[in-house]
């Protein structure tokens, strides 16, 4: 086997995938797709939301079975292989969202999954298996204890441990789905460095990004894909952003966010020394009529949880919010009466109701306006469900699909749209453009500019450092809960916020 | 194959009372095969009375289940509702106000139900697994091993009264369970508490984020399940003229079976009263049927119970065999075209 | 056309199901040969002191050109067995014979086959007068209580503590024996007992075992339980028979040879009780066709008589209650001669 | 940092249990206290005896429920294993006692198959369809049987005497449900596949992407329960000689389940212990025959021991949440206030 490698050389392709086509019920999703992967290749696929790039992976890694097509890894056909078998000859594919077990430990989750050979004993060595892990996570510069739970780990630490239990198996292609969608760029940076450090020990990567200044930065070659097809395949320094976006998108959009950074002098929300424990410490804040304030942190800095204390949902020991012409607001009630809307994060879990269709996703903050005495009225639900689709544009078979059918971007319109007819004053929106591809990304930007321009105040929650840069008026940085620093007009860059994100005052980047 | 997806028709049977019409037909003929009287009004007249109380837990638990909780305690709540009645009658209370104890209990042990889960953050499959036995022995305390009987004529029996009178007539269970199905009808599918319980229930965290109070919409539910126990009393101890500690022990488990077997999703957030409604017919069609062909109470639950598991089985395995046979044209219309 | 008829393959399966289950398990149904239909329904299936009762039915229906018809719910709840009646009253029977399972609850239901020209007889437990023709006991009720504490008396030579193991609280003819226990204690009745406890097995053995087992360790000087009930009565006994206190605490009441055989040979159990529960089938099943085919109207003080079955005659008592006969003792000497 | 968070959880999971041990012994001492003789030692013996088949089968049940499935037809397999055995010991007297343990212990494990298939292949979700298989393994006890019971005279000597002896003076019943407990405590914490069972219950989507074969997983889990219910119904008929179709392992499910839970098993998956059942098991033991020892009248026994099981989860689920806040707390403290 090994010998057969070694005849053909470097040119050979590690992954083979020939004509694979997926359909989801009557939905085509992947048609006639050709991918392969050169050996020690750091290969990106990119495209919109709903092009096909998560169905494909998941194909390759045996996830979900293809229903047409052959599938060739290391010159063997792994067509209908079981996903054991692919996992075992050396594929790993790591999620956006880890793939773990938080009631089992660390160590538990890394070894779960180990295969116990014939022949040897057949007790699993936990001494041997506790010292490898703690040797790679020392590798990976992780810091927690193999014994801790899972459960209780950051979101960063969790994607650690999942390339840990990637790793500690005999890789020869790692496939990442959108790793640095919750990372901030200090923990991006410590992946990427991973990345190239497997990449040099020989293993073939395939990298899925919607960052297109990453996914440049990191691969070597692009293929590009749109509506469950392929339209093309680069060479990463044959091209550039602009030429990746027209092929993803199949036109030219601007992305440019066009602020005109104008807002009035009326304070719409003051928060005041709030405090949620173990969260949120002493925060105080004002934003104006208007304005777009950016909210700027690592992750588990606290903003997601800021947002969530002003707007009810979390435990609050001291502290205030106040709307001028609303007065206090203590419960989501109240928020909600004075105009207040939360755009969560997590729109699977907190935003939308996947199993519901559009129209009740959209009328459940409604109800105020289509339902009389307590009195539903499915005419009034209609119409109001319609325009609001109609004015975001959400891609739809319709109305009565369920939510889950949609797109990330398409999911994330609704998770949106669903407060708008609600003359909403102050939006609190946390990572708008989360696993939402770049088209829906340029509609959400250019709306948000444009309900700033109507008056509404906005607070922004961004991970993504141009969003927050190109987007925000103004910029409170968090870290550990607290507000660490407030950058507004010229002071605003990408090195200062991270500069107090990391708390590292004025001496620059270190460590 | 598309055709028969997209079939033209005006009218669509929803998919979760394909089962339970289907049982229900095949019931009826079975039963009808068996006993020449299995069809007549009469006897469908004189039988629905025992299963009404079952329908009516069954629509209350309709709530509770859809919003992802679950009232293992029904049987019980309804039990220590009769226990009051059954004291306070014994005590010289006049039969109208020991109703209305009775319901009140109810709504009052419902609520506590509730309150318990919410407060205490514990699964309700727990909490009421619990106040099954508590209420049961709630109602052993106040009732002993002793029998309350001698109710006023004008009390006992109303299940065999008749609202429309003549042959066929409406038996007034039947009638009140018509207008029950209506008004949970209207509060599940038409009122804004009712979609606010189906999205509490589809995801209780996103039902927060958009300002939904989840848990006062689950009390409400619970109390509402509780009341109905509490209806159901009343009903029970008319229809039998007497109390004894031990009335409806196990309905807890019939009423869930119309729920599952009505389409609800038993993990909450899908269901409809229709699905519910239907179910009982034919749950009833099943049980009078079998009980017409002198089969017995055993086998009659083993026939449920694998009426259950086929309800839920068959259109699993039907779609996976019509995704299977999809899978399998594409294939080849691929390789003709390759 | 295959596509369509796919579709119907879990519903054929469903019906075949069906019948075959209603074909096995059918119980022997009337024929047109037949002049008698009845139906008996027990308190639940399974229950060896029912079958016993069962099979003299049976034996009687030989000769009197009689179909019998045997079916009972799964468990013994008070409304379990309406279903039941109903059907019977649907199938339009002549006669149902019931051994009902709550005292009030089936009235209803029984005055409406009673209505509908269907002779109504209580079998082995009694519901109100009013509701049937006639009903048999198998033992006198009323004496009954008393017959259980002489019984205790007999084994632990009339001094000692002793309990009950009860079956339900909610079980009519327990509770009837029970209250008529203690009326003849409080008249002064073997003034050498003293009854400490009564208990509820809910006629479950886990349940009945627990309970026994409770009053072993609570009254240390505990002389005798008596459980009037067959699946209490061998779960105690077998609690005993496995216990250091075996021989030391007796346990009687009323139970089946053959469930206590085992306990009479190994001496945890000296003696107990029941009677020929196969008689009261036999009585019942003679009196349907003299009420049906000679008019008899079942009244107190009436004088009926069998030949063959077990004694002979009987007087109706208050309330048209017919007493089959005398409670039998089982003891080491005679009760290999019993099989049931 | 990593030393503190470690002792940390170290103490989290040597507490886990605690407060239902607390429980425990508190019980104990009231009951003492109230009723000395409770600690008669053949009292504690036969508590222990009636507590073992509770063990045997909620050994079982703990992985089960760890797995997010649920199995409420244990109380039906165990009637069917032992009515199978006591219908081969009747018919052939001299059949070896091991032989008639393992035909107990196959038709328990052919119930867990058709649970299994039902759960992972027919993805019927458990409390359905082990609801259906409730009502049809109990209906096949019956028509195996054709309604005739075992008769303690029918049951051999050597089945009896596992309920009394043994070579190392415990009685086998005890041996069994010590193995069944130490065997799911080994399991669970020492080997892969135990850590395999509660990743699948801890996140079944992240089993499926791992290559966990989650659908054998759960086929195993049911087949495990499914021989000790069979185990189960071999030690009932050593405690109770008598093996009735209707009343054998009736209702045994509602107890295991309040063992399980009671012992601190998370009713939604991905934890519980074998320790913490056993436990549960005591407790229910405890309190069943400890109520009647200190004089509970019959009729307040029901309520009592409600009462007392949501009291025990309440405090224990207070106790537990509270440790784990306090020690989420600390780690987050340890990055928010640096």
């Amino acid at each position: 086997m090994a010998s057969e490698c070694e005849k053909r050389g470097n040119a050979i392709n590690v992954l083979e995938c020939k004509s694979v086509s997926k359909w989801y019920g009557e939905a085509a999703v992947l048609k006639n797709v050709n991918f392969d992967l050169a050996e020690n290749e750091i290969h990106a696929i990119v495209g919109e939301n709903g092009a096909g790039k998560s169905t494909l992976v998941k194909i390759i890694s045996g996830l979900v079975p293809v229903d047409v097509g052959t599938i060739k890894f290391e010159g063997s056909d792994r067509t209908f292989a079981h996903i054991r078998e692919i996992q075992n000859s050396g594929v790993a594919l790591i999620h956006q969202e880890p793939r773990l077990f938080p009631d089992l430990s660390v160590l538990e989750n890394v070894c779960v999954d180990y295969q116990i050979r014939d022949g040897k004993s057949k007790r699993f060595n936990w001494k041997k298996a506790e010292e490898e892990t703690k040797e790679l996570l020392a590798q990976l510069g992780c810091s927690f204890s193999v014994h801790s739970p899972v459960k209780a780990l950051s979101v960063a630490d969790q994607q650690m441990v999942d390339m840990v239990s990637a790793l500690r198996k005999k890789l020869k292609l790692l496939i990442v789905d959108e790793p640095t969608a919750s990372l901030t760029p200090s923990e991006v940076e410590r992946l990427f460095a991973t990345i190239h450090k497997l990449n040099a020990s020989g293993v073939s990567i395939i990298f899925i990004g919607h960052r297109l200044e990453e996914v440049l930065a990191i691969s070597n070659r692009i293929t590009v894909l749109k509506d469950g097809e392929v339209v093309a395949v680069k060479k990463t320094s044959e091209t550039n952003e602009d030429e990746l976006i027209r092929l993803m998108v199949g036109r030219n959009i601007d992305t440019s966010a066009n602020n005109l950074k104008s807002s009035s002098n009326q304070v719409s929300l003051k928060v005041s020394n709030l405090v949620s424990p173990g969260f949120v410490a002493d925060v105080s804040f004002e934003v104006k009529k208007g304005e777009i304030l950016g909210i700027g942190g690592l992750v588990g800095a606290g903003r997601s949880e800021l947002l969530e204390t002003i707007f009810g949902l979390r435990k609050r020991t001291s502290g205030e919010v106040v709307s001028p012409s609303h007065g206090s607001l203590k419960t989501v009630k109240q928020a909600i009466a004075s105009r207040v809307a939360l755009v969560p994060e997590d729109r699977a879990h907190n935003g939308l109701f996947l199993n519901r269709s559009i129209t009740e996703n959209l009328v459940i903050t409604n109800l105020n306006l289509t339902s009389k005495g307590g009195k539903r009225n499915f005419a009034r639900e209609k119409v109001i469900g319609q325009e609001l689709i109609e004015k975001f544009r959400v891609k739809l078979s319709s109305a009565s699909q369920l939510v889950r059918e949609l797109s990330g971007g398409n999911q994330q319109k609704v998770s949106l749209a669903k407060w708008l007819k609600q003359e909403v004053e102050i939006l609190l929106i946390d990572e708008p453009s989360r696993g939402v591809d770049v088209g829906s990304k340029a509609e959400i930007h250019q709306f948000l500019n444009a309900s700033a321009k109507d008056g509404m105040a906005v607070v922004m929650v961004s991970s993504d450092m141009r969003e927050l840069i190109e987007l925000s008026h103004r910029i409170i940085v968090m870290r550990n809960g607290r507000i660490a620093g407030e950058l507004s007009g010229s002071e605003i860059s990408e090195e200062a916020v991270l500069r107090l994100a990391s708390g590292l005052l004025s001496t620059g980047r270190g460590n | 194959m598309s055709s028969l997806i997209k079939a033209p028709s005006r009218f669509k049977v929803p998919s979760y009372l394909i089962g339970p019409i289907l049982i229900l037909v095949i019931a009826m003929i079975y039963g009808s095969l068996g006993s020449e009287y299995f069809l007549q009004p009469s006897s469908i007249i004189f039988n629905t009375g025992r299963y009404i109380e079952i329908g009516l837990l069954a629509l209350a638990l309709t709530f509770v289940i859809i919003n992802g909780d679950i009232d293992l305690s029904v049987a019980s709540t309804l039990a220590a509702s009769a226990g009051v009645l059954a004291k306070m009658w014994a005590a010289g209370v006049p039969i109208f106000w020991c109703c209305i104890a009775a319901i009140f209990t109810g709504f009052i042990l419902g609520l506590i139900n509730g309150l318990i889960v919410i407060k205490l953050g514990l699964p309700s499959l727990v909490v009421t697994l619990a106040t099954l036995a508590l209420y049961r022995g709630i109602t052993q305390v106040m009732l002993g091993d002793g029998v309350v009987a001698n109710y006023p004529e004008n009390f006992v029996g109303f299940d065999q009264r008749l609202v429309i009178g003549g042959n066929p007539g409406l038996p007034a269970p039947l009638a009140l369970f018509i207008a029950a199905s209506l008004i949970f009808y209207f509060i599940l599918h038409r009122s804004n508490y009712g979609i606010k319980n189906i999205m509490s229930g589809s995801n209780p965290s996103s039902s927060k984020f958009s300002g939904i109070d989840v848990n006062s919409v689950r009390l409400t539910a619970f109390a509402l399940s509780g009341t109905v126990c509490g209806l159901c009393a009343v009903m029970i101890t008319s229809r039998l003229g007497s109390t004894i500690s031990n009335v409806g022990l196990g309905l807890e488990l019939l009423a869930i079976t119309v729920v599952v077997l009505g389409g609800t999703d038993i993990f909450g957030g899908r269901g409809a009263i229709s699905g519910t409604v239907v179910s009982l017919f034919a749950i009833m069609a099943v049980r009078e049927a079998l009980v017409i062909q002198d089969i017995n109470g055993q086998v009659q639950d083993a026939v449920i119970g694998l009426l259950l598991i086929l309800t839920v089985l068959v259109p699993r395995i039907r779609s996976y065999y019509i995704e299977k046979r999809n899978r399998k044209k594409r294939f080849n219309e691929a390789q003709r075209n390759a | 056309m295959n596509k369509k008829h796919k579709a119907l393959v879990p519903v054929l399966g469903m019906s075949l199901i069906l019948t075959g289950v209603s074909a096995s398990f059918m119980a022997t149904s009337a024929t047109a040969a037949t002049k008698y239909k009845v139906t008996y329904i027990p308190k639940n299936l399974g229950n060896p002191y029912f079958d016993a009762i069962v099979n003299g039915f049976n034996k009687a229906a030989k000769g009197l050109n009689m179909t019998v018809k045997v079916v009972a719910p799964a468990q013994a709840g008070a409304t379990d067995q309406i279903p039941f009646i109903e059907a019977a009253i649907q199938q339009k029977v002549d006669a149902i014979a019931i051994s009902p399972n709550d005292a009030n609850a089936l009235c209803p239901t029984l005055k409406r086959a009673m209505k509908a020209g269907i002779v109504v007889l209580t079998v082995n437990g009694d519901t109100t007068a009013a509701c049937r023709h006639a009903s048999i006991t198998p033992v006198d009720f009323s004496v009954l209580g008393k017959y259980l504490v002489d019984q205790t008396a007999s084994v632990i030579d009339g001094k000692g503590e002793w309990a009950f193991l009860s079956a339900t609280s909610t079980a009519p003819d327990q509770n009837a024996w029970l209250a008529g226990a203690k009326t003849y204690i409080d008249g002064g009745g073997q003034p050498g007992l003293k009854l400490v406890a009564t208990v509820y097995g809910d006629d479950a053995p886990e349940k009945s075992a627990t309970e026994a087992q409770a009053l072993l360790a609570k009254y240390p000087n505990l002389k005798a339980i008596n459980a009037p009930t067959t699946v209490g009565i061998a779960a105690a006994a077998q609690v005993l028979s496995t216990s250091p206190l075996k021989g030391k605490v007796q346990v009687t009441g009323l139970g089946t040879p053959d469930q206590m055989r085992q306990y009479v040979k190994d001496g945890t159990v000296k003696a107990f009780s029941l009677w020929d529960p196969g008689l009261e089938g036999e009585i019942a099943a003679n009196l349907i066709v003299s009420i049906k085919a000679k008019n008899v109207k079942p009244k107190a003080g009436l004088t009926i008589a069998y030949k063959g079955v077990g004694p002979g005659t009987w007087k109706l008592g208050k309330d048209a209650v017919i007493i089959a006969g005398p409670p039998q003792e089982f003891n080491a000497k005679n009760i290999d001669n019993f099989h049931f | 940092m990593a030393v503190n968070v470690n002792s940390k959880v170290s103490y989290i999971f040597k507490k886990r249990e605690f407060g239902i041990f607390l429980f425990i012994l508190i019980l104990l001492a009231v009951f003492g206290a109230i009723e000395p003789r409770f600690f008669r030692s053949d009292n504690l013996s036969a508590i222990l005896s009636s507590v073992g088949i509770l063990m045997v089968v909620g050994a079982g049940q703990t992985l089960v429920i760890v797995t997010r499935n649920i199995d409420l037809s244990v109380g039906s397999t165990l009637g069917l294993a032992a009515m199978v055995m006591g219908m081969v010991a009747r018919s052939k007297p001299d059949f070896p006692i091991i032989g008639l343990i393992i035909i107990a212990m196959v038709v328990g494990g052919i119930c867990g198959v058709l649970n299994g298939l039902l759960v992972s292949y027919g993805k019927i979700p458990s409390i359905i369809a082990t609801l259906g298989t409730l009502a049809i393994i109990r209906g096949a006890v019956f028509v195996v049987s054709n309604n005739v019971q075992i008769d303690p005279n029918d049951v051999p000597k050597g089945i009896i005497a596992l309920s009394t002896t043994s070579p190392i003076g415990i009685p086998w019943l005890l041996i069994f449900a010590f193995l069944a407990i130490v065997l799911v405590w080994y399991v669970s914490s020492q080997t892969l596949l135990g850590k395999r069972v509660y990743a699948v219950g801890s996140n079944p989507e992240a089993a499926v992407s791992r290559g966990l074969s989650f659908n054998k997983i759960t086929i195993m889990v049911f087949i495990f329960v499914g021989v000790l219910a069979g185990l189960g119904g071999v030690l009932y008929t050593a405690r109770y000689a008598t093996i009735n179709p209707a009343d054998v392992g009736r209702g045994l499910e509602f107890d295991v389940i309040s063992a399980v839970v009671i012992g601190g098993t998370n009713i939604f998956g991905g934890s519980g212990t074998a320790l913490g059942t056993a436990l549960g098991c005591i407790l229910i033991g405890i309190l069943s025959n400890g109520l009647t020892v200190v004089g509970v009248s019959p009729f307040w026994k029901a309520c009592a021991t409600g009462f007392l099981i949501l009291a025990a989860v309440a405090i224990d689920n207070l106790v537990r949440k509270k440790q784990e806040e306090n020690f989420l707390l600390a780690i987050r403290n340890q990055r928010v206030v640096k």
